[in-house]
């Protein structure tokens, strides 16, 4: 609950100190200094000390899980504002306003991590979303950067329709709004068999979330999305929202696989090989690194699909950590594209001579997302694997995605060799040591998980 | 005193090591003192321990442990018996005195070359003597190889000369393809019988079934034709007369090309107990005797005359050890080893003399300028002929005695190669040194003897096959007479128990020594008298001629059956399944990838419309998926 | 056949065909009143059911508020039949069909949902819908989800300003 | 702790090398490293007991996964060849020049690290790590310091590689979930039931990774052009010590995990092996570059080892032991002669060679003997080791010994090749300015001539270093 | 009123405003019929909540159950009332800069 309420708050805060300080790098420290008081609030809450105690009747449920999710986010947003606070002042005037909706979407976020019922599911995607569609339009110039946003706008309230629906009809199969199959199914009047209503209900809802976590085949918006919202944002959306969706996605279906039953696997393993096809194979032919990022989102989402295949404990263990890595890991990289004059690949060419220490931290980053061992992003998606495996079955399924991990290599790397291995003069603005420093420190973080993994998810267990 | 067995082959190890290391630093006169010294200390440790064994037997001498494998041991071991002892003997003794010739002969080497050849010649003889001491057919086979590695050294010592390359490479690769039928021989013994020493494969060979005796003296007779130029593996070894004479000499003559007849004499027991291969080797033996004595009818190159003879008379060795002769097998080869070495120093000393001249159409009427070449090579062509009493009658007789007793054919077509052998030799001879002169003048000017180095071992050698038909002689003679017969007794009494024994009639021998004498000495008056007034004429040979110059086209056989092909279908190999097949497959992969890349890239195709619609129509395929069970479908078809 | 049926039956046929009307009709303005026209429909409904409060939140926010936006917007771009662009006939027809399957198959579903049968929506009576219990439950049991629309409002309300606003 | 210092010492070292500026001091610097990993692994080897060598460490507990580390006798061997190899390498190329020699040399000595630590691992995934953590060095070496055609060939060779890795992460993890204990120790790998058909499929996913690392027919095509394309210095190491990866692991984490796939499929990877070993001799007698040539000698040679592992017998077994240590000391002499011409007179081609016996006669020597070594002449160090192999592959099925041994002629066909065109024959104009090679190159190729003449004739110390691991991997049948 | 009634008009409606968002390229049109969408699901979430209000009054008189249904469709409304002033404001924005809502025209992003 504190993080909601102190995310609402913060949002607040920021847009006073909008008007209070026309200084833009004010608004950066101000949000960094809430972040880490959200940061506080949200680990006192799980030590059971609340910032103002309030009977939710039961429209949260809060566990370690998500509360530890939170953090997760918080301390990803702050590694974003730490690097990309530059950025975002000269994104536009509205500084202040950007925060403040980049803290409504937290509030979103932690609303999503610990919803308990399908109305504050639906508050709080639409919480997330709608600041999301002004921060990708934020570029207001950019005829991109229009297009994209009012492309998300459509596709996403279209899906809120389609979700709606789909809440609809499970309301009328089970006449309340709370998760789960396992009530409808003691509560008389439905045959055991679970009723058609309620599985198209499900289906309408899988359908919408799969939208949110841009699982193939509701992806398109993504790399359109992705590549048209202005950098800092991007590297916004794909990772803590993404994740976020995740977790929602997980605490939406993870009661109600047993009950969905074989038909429910075969659906999802269709989705996932779908994800990481598209995904794995579009990226290998994309000129510009933005877009390539965009995919390979899609990609890395097809392999956090494993975490809802499998729903066991590793599988919640394992998203958690894969959110970690994964959004260090983009919003390192993202963090150095966009001080990149030039987006393809081509404008990364000997960056490792102009810029040792950017090239060195974007290797570490991409070999994160490659899930290549001692970084996080290998036990990321050892987890993943591991909980397939461990569900039982569905091998081929885990030989595919590694064989689509192989296929990843191949762009990531492409970005390494531009570095490393080709000639040419990478030009970037301006950079400043603490951008440097930053950028070290999260590689060493990226890469101490890598080797520790358990010193995150530790935590997860007091 | 067998115990200082060791001392043999460590002598020249040591002669290789000195030679090999300080060849920048040491004199000529210093690296030929080393180089056949070496050589001479281990004669004399020969000949103690050929006498230790003559008065009381054999011994083995082990080592070291070489290989302790799970399934087998194999002991660096030495046998030190009759068999050996003699060979010891044959090696170092001639050995010796090849070396000695070469300081003469290899004076003309800047030193380095000069230190590197004795390292060689001595670590051939380091690898020969293995390959006779050792005590199990391991340690056989690392002497068997280690001969094959000096003669490709020594043939190829002339490395500029990349003819020279290619005959030593063919002479290694030959003997390769023999090596490994020896080695599956080895692996079979270690398989069956879990050890390879002789001594309790021997005592053991009844555990083995009698295929495994035919596979494996079969397989081992393969490396025999390696190693001792059989036909088919005989081509490598007229080839290898590319090396310096005196390595022909020892080399193609005297010692490693007889290795396979040591090591089937060695064997002896598993080939009396294998009468099929036993055939085979026979007529393998014959086979080669006749056909090389054909070919070196033709040859005008005085040591591929020479090379050709020692492969036929390798063949009648190999027809002496087919029809169980063996005594007489190795008592030609000790006669062959003389008289072939004689030969071929005798070629060497008028070779030098000659400037490297070879060809003997170009020679002629050398007797007055070479003297003692001159002698000693008629001894030995008499005695290579079958002259008696020269050392050649004997072995030879011997062998054509048992033949005879086996299967008459044999003999009379080893009595044709005989001819031809008297032929072909005199035809050698008489080009050579009588008529007159056909070479150039100032070849003419410069003709001259050669040094006391050179003409030393021509006499001892000489006067070894005048003589060394002796330790021989047949039984009819007198009773007991055949002395290494005897000396060689215990080695073979196995097989002698288990061959039976035909005696001929005495009066029957004697016909056949006469008549095969009156024979051949026909034979030479014959070749003498056609090529004394010979002419050098450039007409062009035609018909059977031709084809014996051309060596019945063997070597243009093989290249076209075997070599060529190979060598094509390797190339297939690298240009097109390796580039196109393999890695072309899993270039494949990528370009499909990428192809996919490509295609997928337009699913994006910027529309909202599409998106969406896709979206809605993804929607419908879910719920299709989903109620898989016909739900749907009984739907629409009650609409309908 | 009561009031109540025939009422159900007008007021859905109002809706579906004004509903159609809006997606065939060239003209953006005249879209705009008819999707107004299903919004009274609807409205309707809700009174049928016995919901006032929703009917009458329906005619002000929607049919009031947000419609009066729409028909701003269209008339401050003076959108008109002339400007309206037109998908092609293919695709036209490919929205219809998919757009169709949909609802074959949802209505497939619904046909064979067991537990439906006989299941009524309680007509006329019942008083959950009104202004009173609906307050009441508002403002204990889902006073979370109102303040939290309310950030949602603030959200929308600085993105509406950020994106307005000009540089 | 002396395993654990295996690592830890080159890691450490490698990751200083990096700052270090000036060329000189970082190849003192790599050497000093080296020289002492070496120094402490022969310490461990022989003068400290069997305890010493064994490690074991909490490290991903609720993963179930220790940092367990072992040597029985492949091991210690192994670890052995690694360490001696990387001075001698070290050593032997000292006089190349590096741009940025510091990356160069620390990525050397991460990749030694990398090594070391899969010899060691006695815990899947920390075998799994060091798997990785040896090939990633690699591939930076190669991309950065290789020829022309670098990026594109090491690229395909990471994939290829990384590919293989990854199925057998996949087989990992499905071994560690069908595991009652719930650990990766290799020991209790070693107790898990499988079901055949299980044991059937996770066999070739373990085995597609070693295949491809060894690498075996038809996984090969990466092969050539990386060790074409690396710097030698790096060639030496994957051809002398990174294929003897894929067989160590073959050993040691395939035939006792899959005891019965691991029989039941001995015949289709054994035809496979032999048709690889004459299919790379073929294509080597062809070959006019001599690293080409040597690469594919070495997959011929890989080949052998391949099929006598899976002869199943113990002959066999030991002679792949000691081969694995021959071929290492063997093939990196070969490169050092490759280097040393190739640095002189900046070709590999056979065709623009010649004569240089007359220039380098010690050279000439040297390059002598490692090719009769490379066709297991004998006395020499890869005798035994064939004849072993051989032996084994007799004794499992007489035909296939019969057909593999074509190869050893084939060996001897392509190896004289190449010495007699690089070597004999009249010098062309490119190799009359050749001169004798360096002191240094020189006594660390004498140092590798006098192993491979005393293991040849004395080779009794390797099988038995070896022993214990050989009746361990076949006592489990 | 059976509830398959409600059901099938809401799905028509609904479906009707998939097939507008289909076939349209005014993106002001497109949104308003997503609002139809909208619409409908409200429409059938109230009847759903009388549906079980009904159910649940044969064993309670003053049960409320149902209500959370009715509240759900308000809470749609709100949202729907924010999309609409955050859809319009980019809808305007996109205008000002290309003077045309047409959705074909965006296809500056693709493949």
């Amino acid at each position: 609950m504190n993080a909601i309420i102190v995310s609402a708050l913060l949002g607040v805060v920021m847009m006073f100190s909008g008007i209070i300080s026309k200084n833009k790098s004010v608004h950066s420290v101000v949000a960094a200094a809430g972040l880490l008081v959200l940061l506080l609030a949200n680990l006192l809450d799980s030590y059971g000390v609340f910032v103002l105690n309030i009977d939710t009747h039961d429209l949260f449920h809060f566990e370690q899980f998500g509360l530890y999710f939170n953090s997760i986010a918080i301390v990803a947003t702050l590694v974003y504002v730490l690097l990309c606070g530059k950025t975002i002042e000269n994104t536009g005037v509205n500084v202040a306003e950007y925060y403040a909706l980049i803290f409504f979407v937290l509030c979103g976020v932690s609303i999503l991590s610990s919803f308990n019922g399908l109305l504050m599911l639906f508050l709080g995607i639409e919480i997330m979303s709608i600041p999301l569609y002004i921060l990708t339009g934020a570029d207001k110039r950019n005829l991109k950067s229009n297009e994209a946003s009012l492309k998300y706008f459509l596709m996403g309230s279209f899906t809120t329709g389609i979700m709606l629906m789909g809440i609809t009809l499970i309301y009328g199969a089970t006449g309340s709004f709370t998760l789960g199959l396992s009530q409808t199914l003691d509560s008389g009047g439905l045959t055991p068999k679970t009723s058609f209503l309620q599985i198209a209900g499900l289906l309408l809802l899988f359908v919408s979330m799969c939208f949110k976590v841009s699982a193939a085949p509701f992806h398109f918006w993504t790399p359109d999305v992705y590549d048209g919202a202005p950098g800092v944002f991007t590297s916004f959306m794909a990772t803590i929202v993404k994740a976020a969706g995740f977790i929602a996605f997980i605490r939406l279906f993870e009661n109600n696989t047993v009950i969905l039953g074989p038909t429910w696997h075969l659906l999802l393993s269709f989705v996932i090989v779908a994800t990481l096809l598209i995904g794995n194979i579009t990226a290998v032919f994309q000129q510009s690194v933005k877009r390539m990022l965009a995919y390979s989102s899609i990609a890395q989402a097809g392999f956090m699909l494993f975490a809802l295949y499998a729903a066991n404990d590793l599988a919640k263990e394992g998203i958690l950590l894969y959110a970690a890595a994964y959004s260090l890991a983009t919003i390192g990289i993202f963090a150095v594209l966009i001080k990149m004059k030039d987006y393809t690949f081509d404008g990364f060419n000997g960056l490792a001579k102009t810029q040792p220490v950017l090239a060195l931290t974007t290797a570490v980053c991409l070999l994160s997302l490659a899930g290549i061992p001692l970084t996080a992003g290998f036990f990321a998606k050892y987890y993943m694997l591991a909980a397939v495996v461990k569900a039982g079955g569905a091998l081929w399924l885990v030989i595919v995605a590694v064989l689509f991990a192989a296929v990843s290599v191949y762009y990531y790397f492409r970005v390494i060799q531009a570095m490393y291995f080709k000639e040419g003069e990478a030009e970037t603005v301006e950079i400043t040591t603490g951008f440097k420093t930053g950028l070290l420190l999260l590689a060493a973080l990226i890469i101490l998980i890598g080797i520790f993994p358990t010193l995150v998810l530790n935590w997860f267990y007091f | 005193m067998s115990k200082l067995v060791y001392l043999v082959p460590l002598f020249p190890l040591l002669g290789f090591l000195v030679n090999g290391l300080g060849r920048k630093s040491m004199s000529k006169t210093l690296i030929s003192i080393v180089g056949s010294g070496s050589i001479l200390a281990s004669f004399v440790v020969s000949l103690l321990i050929f006498f230790d064994v003559k008065a009381n037997g054999g011994t083995v001498v082990t080592l070291f442990n070489f290989i302790d494998a799970a399934s087998f041991k194999i002991a660096f071991a030495f046998q030190v018996d009759q068999l050996s002892s003699l060979f010891l003997l044959i090696i170092t003794g001639i050995g010796f005195l090849i070396h000695l010739y070469s300081s003469a002969y290899m004076h003309d080497e800047e030193p380095q070359h000069f230190a590197r050849y004795f390292a060689y010649l001595n670590l051939f003889v380091f690898s020969m003597l293995l390959l006779v001491l050792g005590a199990n057919y391991v340690i056989m086979f690392i002497g068997w190889e280690g001969v094959g590695l000096c003669s490709y050294l020594l043939i190829g010592f002339w490395f500029k000369n990349n003819n020279y390359n290619y005959a030593a490479r063919k002479a290694f690769v030959m003997n390769r393809i023999g090596d490994l039928g020896f080695l599956l021989a080895v692996f079979w013994l270690l398989m069956k019988l879990g050890t390879a020493d002789y001594g309790s494969v021997f005592a053991n060979v009844s555990k083995l079934s009698s295929f495994d005796i035919t596979a494996i003296t079969m397989l081992l007779f393969v490396g025999a034709m390696g190693k001792s130029a059989q036909i088919p593996l005989y081509t490598w070894l007229p080839d290898a007369m590319a090396g310096p004479t005196p390595v022909s000499a020892l080399i193609h003559a005297a010692t490693m090309v007889t290795a396979g007849i040591y090591m089937i004499a060695r064997s002896n027991i598993l080939y009396t107990l294998a009468p099929a291969t036993q055939t085979l080797v026979a007529v393998i033996g014959l086979a080669t005797a006749i056909f090389a004595a054909t070919i070196a009818l033709k040859q005008n190159d005085i040591k591929k005359v020479l090379a050709y003879s020692t492969v036929s008379q390798l063949g009648y060795m190999f027809l002496g050890l087919g029809v169980g002769a063996y005594t007489g097998a190795v008592f030609h080869v000790m006669t062959h080893a003389f008289f072939k070495a004689l030969l071929f120093l005798g070629a060497g000393s008028v070779i030098h003399a000659m400037h490297h001249e070879q060809d003997i159409r170009k020679m002629g009427g050398l007797k007055k300028y070479l003297p003692i070449t001159h002698i000693t090579f008629l001894l030995a062509c008499l005695a290579i002929a079958g002259i008696p009493p020269f050392s050649g009658f004997f072995s030879k007789d011997e062998i054509l005695t048992a033949a005879f007793g086996k299967n008459p054919l044999y003999y009379f077509i080893g009595v044709g190669g005989a001819l031809m052998t008297a032929f072909y030799m005199f035809r050698l001879y008489t080009l050579t040194f009588l008529g007159q002169f056909r070479g150039t003048h100032e070849q003419e000017h410069h003709l001259h003897e050669s040094p006391w180095q050179m003409t030393l071992p021509l006499i001892v050698l000489a006067v070894l096959s005048v003589v060394g038909g002796f330790v021989g002689i047949p039984e009819v003679f007198a009773e007991h007479a055949h002395s290494l017969e005897h000396f060689l007794a215990p080695i073979f009494a196995e097989s002698t128990k288990l061959a039976e024994q035909h005696h001929l009639a005495a009066s029957q021998e004697y016909l056949m020594m006469g008549g095969t004498t009156v024979a051949i000495i026909i034979v030479i008056v014959l070749a003498v008298n056609s090529y004394k007034k010979y002419k050098a004429t450039e007409t062009e040979t035609t018909g059977a001629a031709k084809l014996l110059e051309n060596k019945w086209y063997i070597d243009e056989l093989y290249d076209a059956v075997i070599v060529n092909p190979l060598h094509a279908f390797a190339g297939f190999c690298k240009n097109i399944i390796e580039k196109s097949g393999i890695d072309g497959v899993v270039n494949g992969v990528g370009k499909l990838v990428g192809y996919g890349s490509r295609q997928m890239r337009l699913l994006q195709s910027g529309q909202v419309g599409n998106y969406i619609l896709i979206m809605v129509l993804a929607m419908v395929v879910f719920f299709l998926i989903w109620f898989n069970d016909a739900t749907i479908l009984r739907f629409f078809s009650k609409i309908v | 056949m009561s009031t109540t049926e025939i009422l159900f039956f007008f007021l859905s046929a109002l809706a579906i065909f004004s509903a159609i009307m809006v997606l065939v009709s060239k003209n953006p303005v005249h879209s705009v009143l008819w999707l107004i026209a299903v919004f009274f429909a609807i409205s309707g409904h809700y009174i049928l059911l016995n919901a006032q409060f929703l009917a009458i939140v329906n005619l002000i926010v929607y049919a009031g508020a947000i419609m009066v936006l729409f028909l701003f917007v269209i008339m401050l771009m003076n959108l008109n039949a002339e400007t309206e662009p037109q998908k092609h006939i293919w695709m036209k027809l490919a929205g219809v069909i998919s757009g169709g399957c949909f609802l074959l198959m949802l209505i497939s579903l619904v046909r064979q949902t067991v537990e439906l049968g006989g299941r009524k929506a309680m007509m006329a009576e019942g008083n959950i819908g009104l202004i009173k219990n609906l307050g009441k439950s508002l403002f204990s049991d889902f006073v979370i989800p109102f303040e939290i629309s309310s950030v949602l409002f603030l959200s929308a309300m600085v993105g509406a300003v950020v994106i307005g606003k000009k540089e | 702790m002396i395993p654990v210092s295996l690592i830890l010492i080159p890691l450490i070292t490698g990751l200083a090398a990096f700052f270090i500026k000036e060329s000189k001091l970082a190849k003192a610097w790599a050497l000093l490293s080296a020289v002492i990993t070496l120094g402490v692994a022969a310490l461990g080897i022989f003068f400290l007991p069997a305890k010493d060598l064994a490690f074991d460490a909490a490290w991903l507990p609720d993963l179930g996964s220790r940092f367990t580390l072992m040597t029985d006798g492949m091991g210690k061997m192994l670890v052995l060849l690694t360490t001696v190899s990387f001075p001698i390498i070290f050593a032997a190329t000292y006089h190349n020049e590096y741009k940025r020699s510091g990356s160069f040399y620390g990525l050397m000595l991460l990749s030694q690290a990398g090594l070391l630590g899969v010899f060691l691992a006695a815990d899947a995934l920390v075998f799994y790590f060091f798997w990785e953590l040896a090939l990633i060095p690699v591939y930076f070496l190669c991309s950065l310091w290789g020829g022309e055609k670098r990026i594109a060939v090491t690229f395909k060779f990471f994939i290829y590689t990384f590919i293989g890795s990854l199925l057998m992460l996949v087989g990992i993890l499905f071994l560690y979930f069908q595991n009652p204990e719930h650990s990766f120790a290799l020991q209790s790998f070693y107790h898990i039931k499988l079901s055949a058909s299980q044991e059937g499929y996770i066999f070739w996913l373990f085995f597609v990774a070693f295949a491809i690392k060894m690498p075996i027919f038809p996984f090969h095509t990466w092969q050539p052009d990386a060790y074409e394309q690396s710097p030698t210095a790096v060639t030496m190491i994957m051809s002398g010590i990174m294929v003897k990866m894929g067989i160590f692991a073959v050993i040691r984490w395939l035939l006792p995990v899959f005891p019965n796939a691991s029989v039941h499929f001995a015949n289709v990877i054994i035809v496979l092996s032999i048709v690889g070993m004459l299919y790379a001799s073929l294509i080597a007698i062809r070959q006019d570059d001599i690293k080409r040539m040597i690469a594919y000698s070495s997959i011929a040679h890989i080949g052998l080892m391949c099929t006598a592992i899976f002869a199943h017998n113990k002959t066999g077994m030991e002679g792949v032991m000691i081969q694995m240590f021959n071929h290492g000391v063997n093939v990196i002499g070969l490169w050092i002669l490759a280097d040393v011409i190739e640095q002189q007179l900046g070709t590999r081609k056979f065709s623009e060679l010649g004569g240089l016996a007359q220039k380098a006669p010690v050279m000439a020597i040297l390059l002598v003997v490692m090719a009769f070594a490379n066709i297991a002449l004998p006395l020499t160090n890869a005798f035994v080791g064939e004849f072993l192999m051989f032996n084994g592959l007799f004794q499992y099925n007489i035909w296939m010994a019969a057909v593999a041994g074509v190869s050893v002629i084939l060996a001897a066909i392509y190896t004289l090749n190449m010495v007699q065109k690089i070597l004999y024959g009249n010098t062309v104009p490119l190799t009359e300015q050749a001169k004798e090679i360096s002191g240094n190159v020189q006594w660390m190729l004498v140092i590798l001539v006098v192993v491979v003449i005393v293991l040849g004739v004395y080779p009794q110390p390797m099988i038995n270093l070896t022993k214990d691991t050989v009746d361990a991997i076949l006592v489990k049948r | 009123m059976p509830i398959q009634y409600y059901i099938y008009l809401c799905l028509t409606l609904f479906s009707i405003g998939i097939i507008g968002v289909l076939t349209r390229r005014n993106a002001i049109i497109v949104f308003m019929c997503v609002e139809l969408m909208l619409n409908a699901v409200n429409l059938l979430l109230v009847a759903f909540s009388k549906m079980h209000h009904g159910a649940a009054l044969v064993t309670d008189k003053a049960s409320t159950v149902g209500i959370d249904g009715q509240l759900f469709v308000f809470f749609i409304m709100v949202v729907a009332a924010a999309e609409v002033s955050v859809g319009l404001a980019i809808i305007v924005m996109m205008y000002r800069n290309t003077h045309s809502v047409d959705i074909n025209f965006l296809n500056r992003l693709k493949n």
